[in-house]
């Protein structure tokens, strides 16, 4: 039984705790359940596709920092992925496994606030949410220690890594692989059976199968709906191949999936951490490219599992010094598709962690 | 209730803890013990603010305001300043009275409850023989406060606050007062201060579901997480005081921490004895309970996260009233069959008694759900 | 690892089913006539063998003389991938079929290479604005755009 | 979902917060306490040896946001000389190009990070404000040599040591 | 007896004038609103009367679920509250109004009423509950009362479901 | 003078009338049933105060004003309940409006 009251339109966002960063969803409400959503996007359009085409290969890779700004380390080596694909540059072996590393690190860094800002918005006073930037912190403390900054790194180059890591890097890190399963164990034990928690997330805002696929949803998203689909298993790259992992997927495709998947994600991720900081080679870290490269004319796409889905580059060069398109598939964007069918139907409350699980950054949606 | 007669009034029993040759007149006494009441509220509303702010610091790793005086003990001081200080805005096509208005009516209920709280022995403002009721009666009033508010910021967002409001409150008050008759019930009295005297061993151990059903559906009533739907800052950017600055929302903000810490003091004197105990002074007895019962509503919030709103009422109706009652139907048959009480078998019967039924509403009580078809 | 699946093969298979759709094939890449783009999507999304469920990524480029369209398709089933190329020319009212009724992801991305490049896409079911707001003269990622 | 768990969840996780009740908090209380950066910290400054320069402008054409701004003249015996060096760190993003760039290794990036200031032209440092002064100090970010002489970051090693290191290094 | 005479001519004039508020207001909320006030100043008359049982149920009920539904309605139709106006019968409503006012007016003036001097009962509370459950009490009316508000709820849930 | 039964009753009849007076003028239902309220609490005042002044001690009168709230709250219910029902089909809550005997 229902009983209908008259819809009214609300605003959430462009400035609303919940949206993580300028979104804007014009909802339409009966009562308190969302009978129309639709997505207002474009608050953070920076046009960095346009200004890239105006800039070198290796200037654009303070650019792709700033897309999705917590997972910097993946969007360089995306960037420098598809530019060495286009100019036919190999990389040394040794920056393969710090690439491996740094976005392996990057991932568990991206995950930590995304699952921390879901429960934030959850309604956890903060508590998760502290407790996830802890352990980023000490991320963040490993990639100042490699690169000098702790939000847009500008480490991974074009045919290898910018710089070798300092000695304290890897006793530093290997610490951190030692403590990181235990403050897992920690997040899991402070909501993941949480009564309440299962309440509002266990159920809601379900993704089925065939509409993820459809809706090119990917990453953790599409994982969470049971597609067993990681780009670094499907499609190895760098050394991902010498590495073993699991690729952890939901059943259901819920919000509570989600927010599982990227906790066994981060699990998976400690595990790459520790083979290829063992594993990791002698020699050389950067093959030396011009400053001021020209790939031969021609056209490459290169893309690789980020944070938060399938992030790709499409890069097209005319032999120049500047590319002559760059395009980025961001993955946010598209695993926005589905919000809408995820959303209706159900409440404010379970709007906003819908939206929450997704883990979108309007830097890359936006652009 | 100005202007009553103290001769054959319902103020005749209170003052209790006055000595009788105080000097002055009753109105003296009166006036005297709403200033001593009103500065020891907001005193320990400071108190409980920094309280809270450094215990949920301390529970999130964090160290929490530490730089305003010697530990940031001023940091409530710092902020009433600020607040006091800042643009006081009234939306343009809001209803200016009301809004004016709105912050008064939310704060003195919470103020009113006060004066039937027993500090000591017979220290109350007016002994009522009807306090609980008054209780359960003066803080319905404060929806008043949360709607006048809601309806005049001409807010969308308030406007939702309100409707949760009001499906919260008039839910919750039901569990709640059915728990508060458990007590009654036992006790043979609605005056706060018999309910106190009457507590040879804390009704928490007699009342072991009345104190869980009373503690949920309190938190619901005082909108604390998990219950903080009205206000809830992801959701709805809190609700009703969303249009609020200033000294008004200041008076949001104090009326919601003086209704935390009213519930507290009833909690303390309705389950866990009042200011009876050994050695200290019942003065400071009290205050023990009333903090450590502040401190737990503080942890849960720091721990749990929201419920969604048909949950919320799934869980008033479903959930809580039966236990509520049941719990009342098992509290009348023990007063009426064991006459004398046996104190001790009794705890150990209720404790069972009510594991049996929160496992049981365990296993029968779904929460979750909610898909509406559009 | 993702099979990239040869143009020419691919082209060949194309070309035999529907006559004339395809303009020429690359490494991995087939150039199909705009006007056959829809019929050649569902064949490749249909087809067994093929299915190339799952659209990874459309992208837009300028050539001046013409517009470029691709399509970054991949099949997880068969975990192959193929990249559909299709063309359309003028610079004041291209217009592109849609493939939002096959691959739903195709939803944002042609509303932001319309609302970028200036590409209409027909049968879009909400073809607005995306990142710009309305009434945003020209389209930034067009080469003369200034 | 059925409460089945009877509230264990709920259990867990106050015991865990409880817990954290009694852990030392992770604050670092900024204007007293300080972290040092790390050796190759790229902080909101750049750092000029006058004398190595050669004027190749080679770091005004790496930078990706033309902020820096370098005009040279032919000087005596067909030396360049810089006639104007300027950066505005308002629009600079600290992506070190500059500092890669330079051939003669006379381009460095600062650790300093605390460059607040009122008005937006005091952001533009020029060619005096980018010399190097006792209150600078050069990062080792692509600068092997400056890097040795650096104290590293070992925070996540060791705090305690780590904190003294920091003391040391402040005083 | 200074101070009950203070009392009730307080609270006498705001229930009065609240209550005027009700009817000549046009914002509806508002009069809601004043309608609260004139249930709280009829429950400090209850008070006075030394029926102070009464005076809580009094704020329970009136002011905290019934004044709430009303607002609750208020705000439900909000889009089409014109403001409370009046009908045509509004100077013949007021005639009847003043003419029943005067008819009471007369009855109580001209009555001789039998005053009991004696004190009033107190506290109310026990004897109430004797009153209602005891011998010779209300028992049967008490328990008819809950099937009326049974009644009444399924009526109210019906009314307003949906088809 | 002091304050008697006189008073109270003259206080109900004042409240009453005002009540009847808004109970008859009024187009808007939600105002007519807030003067319907205002009436029933005239009522009560007047049982009460009959109740305090002539049998102090049996208290019917207090009982009686019980039972007139729970009426009061019955009605409450039900006719709000009429006027969210006509309202949604009517889109009006002018009980003017209202003079169509059908759904």
């Amino acid at each position: 039984m229902a009983i209908r009251t008259e819809p009214f339109v609300i605003n959430v966002g462009p400035q609303h705790p919940s949206t993580h960063g300028v979104f804007r969803m014009r909802v339409t409400l009966d009562g308190e359940v969302i009978v129309d959503m639709e997505p207002v996007l474009g608050y953070l359009h920076r046009g960095i596709e346009k200004l890239a085409e105006g800039r070198t290969y290796t200037q654009n890779i303070p650019f792709t920092d700033r897309l999705d700004y917590l997972a910097s380390m993946t969007n360089n080596l995306a960037y420098a992925m598809a530019v060495e694909k286009l100019a036919g540059i190999a990389v040394p072996e040794r920056a393969e496994y710090l690439r491996v590393i740094m976005s392996e690190l990057q991932r568990i860094a991206s995950h930590l606030v995304g699952v921390g800002s879901f429960l934030n918005d959850c309604g956890a006073f903060m508590t998760p949410f502290l407790y996830m930037f802890r352990e980023r912190e000490k991320i963040l403390d490993l990639f100042e220690m490699v690169c000098g900054q702790r939000l847009t790194y500008n480490y991974i180059r074009i045919g290898g890594v910018s710089y070798d890591i300092p000695e304290e890097f890897l006793p530093a890190l290997d610490k951190f692989v030692r403590e990181m399963p235990g403050f897992i164990d920690e997040y899991d034990q402070l909501l993941a059976e949480n009564e309440i928690l299962l309440a509002r997330a266990k159920g809601v805002g379900i993704l089925p199968k065939e509409l993820a696929i459809n809706t090119s949803a990917s990453g953790p998203v599409l994982r969470a709906s049971g597609v067993k689909w990681d780009i670094r298993k499907a499609d190895p790259y760098s050394v991902y191949d010498r590495f073993e992992f699991d690729i952890p997927t939901g059943s259901t495709g819920d919000c509570y999936d989600r927010y599982r998947l990227r906790i066994q994600e981060m699990r998976q991720s400690v595990r790459i951490i520790k083979q290829a900081a063992e594993q990791l080679p002698q020699g050389e870290v950067l093959t030396r490219v011009p400053l001021r490269l020209r790939p031969p004319a021609g056209e490459a796409y290169g893309h690789i599992e980020g944070p938060k889905g399938e992030l790709g580059f499409y890069l097209v060069s005319d032999n120049s010094v500047t590319p002559y398109r760059f395009h980025v598939r961001a993955p946010t964007l598209i695993n926005l598709t589905a919000l809408r069918d995820m959303m209706i139907g159900w409440k404010v409350a379970d709007a906003v962690i819908i939206f929450g699980s997704i883990d979108i950054c309007l830097g890359e949606v936006d652009r | 209730m100005v202007g009553f007669n103290p001769d054959h009034g319902l103020f005749s029993y209170g003052l209790g803890a006055l000595p009788p040759d105080w000097p002055g007149n009753y109105w003296l006494h009166w006036g005297l013990f709403v200033i001593i009441i009103i500065v020891f509220v907001l005193a320990m509303v400071m108190a409980f603010i920094y309280f809270e702010r450094r215990g949920l610091g301390r529970l999130q790793v964090r160290l929490g305001p530490n730089r305003v005086g010697p530990f940031g003990i001023l940091q409530p001081v710092a902020d009433a300043i600020k607040i006091l200080l800042k643009e006081d805005i009234v939306p343009a096509k809001g209803d200016k009275l009301v809004h004016w208005w709105a912050p008064v009516v939310a704060f003195a209920p919470a103020l009113m409850i006060f004066a039937v709280i027993p500090f000591e022995n017979g220290a109350l403002l007016a002994d009522l023989n009807i306090g609980i009721l008054y209780i359960v009666a003066v803080s319905s009033v404060s929806v008043v406060g949360v709607f006048m508010a809601a309806w005049s910021c001409n807010n969308k967002f308030s406007l939702i606050g309100a409707m949760r409001t009001v499906a919260q409150i008039v839910s919750y008050e039901i569990p709640l007062g059915f728990s508060i008759i458990g007590v009654a019930l036992i006790a043979g009295s609605l005056s706060m201060n018999e309910i106190v005297t009457s507590q040879n061993i804390p009704f928490i151990l007699l009342q072991p579901l009345g104190f869980l059903i009373y503690f949920i559906s309190a938190c619901a009533e005082m909108n604390r997480t998990p219950f903080d739907l009205m206000e809830a800052e992801s959701e709805i950017v809190d609700g009703y005081h969303i249009e609020y600055s200033g000294m008004k929302f200041a008076m949001f903000y104090l009326a919601e921490y003086v209704e935390a810490l009213a519930i507290s003091a009833i909690i303390t004197t309705l389950f866990l004895s009042g200011w009876k105990g050994p050695l200290l002074p019942p003065f400071l007895w009290f205050l023990i309970k009333v903090v450590l019962i502040f401190f737990a509503i503080v942890w849960v919030r720091g721990t749990i996260p929201r419920i969604r709103v048909d949950q919320l009422m799934a869980f008033a109706w479903k959930c809580l009233l039966p236990l509520a009652l049941i719990n009342l139907f098992i509290t009348g048959i023990e007063v009426i069959v064991l006459p004398q009480p046996l104190p001790w078998l009794i705890v150990f019967l209720n404790l069972a008694i009510m594991a049996i039924l929160v496992l049981l509403w365990s296993k029968f009580f779904k929460l979750g759900g909610g898909r509406v078809e559009v | 690892m993702t099979v990239a699946l040869s143009g020419d093969e691919i082209g060949g298979r194309l070309e035999e089913q529907f006559p004339g759709s395809v303009v020429e094939t690359g490494l991995n890449s087939v150039l199909v006539r705009s006007e056959s783009l829809v019929k050649i999507a569902t064949f490749l999304k249909t087809a067994s063998g093929l299915e190339f469920d799952y659209l990874s990524a459309i992208t837009s480029v300028d050539y001046n003389d013409y517009f470029e369209v691709l399509y970054q398709l991949t099949s997880i089933k068969h975990n192959h991938s193929l990249v559909v190329k299709t063309r359309c020319h003028g610079r004041e009212n291209p217009t592109l079929p849609s493939v939002v009724s096959l691959w739903r992801g195709a939803d944002f991305q042609e509303r932001e290479i319309y609302d970028l490049m200036g590409i209409r896409f027909d049968g879009h079911p909400n073809l607005k604005h995306i990142f710009l707001w309305e009434g945003f003269p020209g389209h930034p990622l067009r080469k003369d755009y200034e | 979902m059925r409460f089945e768990r009877y509230g264990i969840g709920i259990a867990k996780g106050m015991a865990l917060t409880f817990k954290h009740l009694f852990r030392k908090p992770i604050t670092t209380q900024y204007p007293e306490e300080r972290l040092t950066v790390s050796r190759r910290a790229r902080g909101n400054e750049l750092i000029w040896d006058k004398e190595l320069c050669v004027a190749c402008t080679a770091c005004a054409r790496a930078c990706p946001h033309g902020c820096i701004e370098m005009v040279t003249s032919k000087g005596a015996d067909d030396k360049r000389i810089v006639d104007k060096f300027q950066l505005d760190t308002g629009r600079c993003i600290f992506c070190g190009l500059c500092v890669e760039a330079c051939p003669k290794e006379c381009l460095f990036i600062g650790c300093g990070y605390e460059k607040a200031t009122y008005r937006r032209q005091e952001l533009v440092l020029g060619k005096e404000d980018l010399l190097l002064s006792d209150r600078k100090q050069p990062s080792g970010y692509a600068r092997p040599k400056v890097e040795a002489t650096l104290p590293e970051q070992t925070m996540l090693l060791n705090r305690k040591q780590y904190l003294d290191r920091v003391k040391k290094w402040l005083d | 007896m200074a101070g009950l005479d203070i009392a009730f001519w307080t609270l006498a004039v705001i229930g009065v004038a609240s209550a005027l508020t009700v009817v000549l207001l046009r914002n509806v909320f508002r009069a809601a609103l004043s309608l609260v006030l004139c249930f709280l100043a009829v429950a400090g008359i209850y008070v006075s009367l030394s029926a102070d049982f009464l005076a809580a149920v009094q704020v329970l009920i009136y002011v905290g679920a019934i004044s709430v539904l009303i607002i609750l309605a208020i705000m439900l139709t909000r889009d089409v509250q014109r403001g409370s106006l009046s009908n045509k019968f509004r100077i013949p409503a007021f005639f009847v109004a003043i003419l029943f006012l005067g008819a009471v007016g007369f009855a109580v003036c001209n009555t001789p009423w039998q005053i009991a001097g004696i004190a009033p009962q107190e506290p109310t509370t026990s004897a109430l509950a004797g009153k209602l459950f005891g011998e010779g009490g209300f028992v049967l009316p008490l328990e008819i009362t809950p099937v009326l508000l049974l009644a009444a709820i399924l009526g109210a849930i019906i009314l307003v479901r949906e088809k | 003078m002091s304050i008697g039964l006189e008073h109270y009753l003259a206080l109900s009849a004042i409240l009453f009338s005002i009540g009847l007076y808004g109970a008859l003028a009024k187009r808007n239902a939600i105002v007519i049933l807030m003067s319907i309220e205002i009436m029933l609490n005239a009522v009560n005042i007047a049982m009460v105060a009959f109740s305090r002044y002539i049998v102090p001690l049996l208290l019917t009168g207090q009982v009686f004003a019980i039972f007139v709230m729970v009426v009061a709250a019955a009605e409450a219910a039900v006719g709000l309940a009429i006027i969210i029902a006509i309202y949604r089909s009517r889109e009006t809550i002018d009980v003017t409006k209202v003079d169509l005997m059908k759904w």
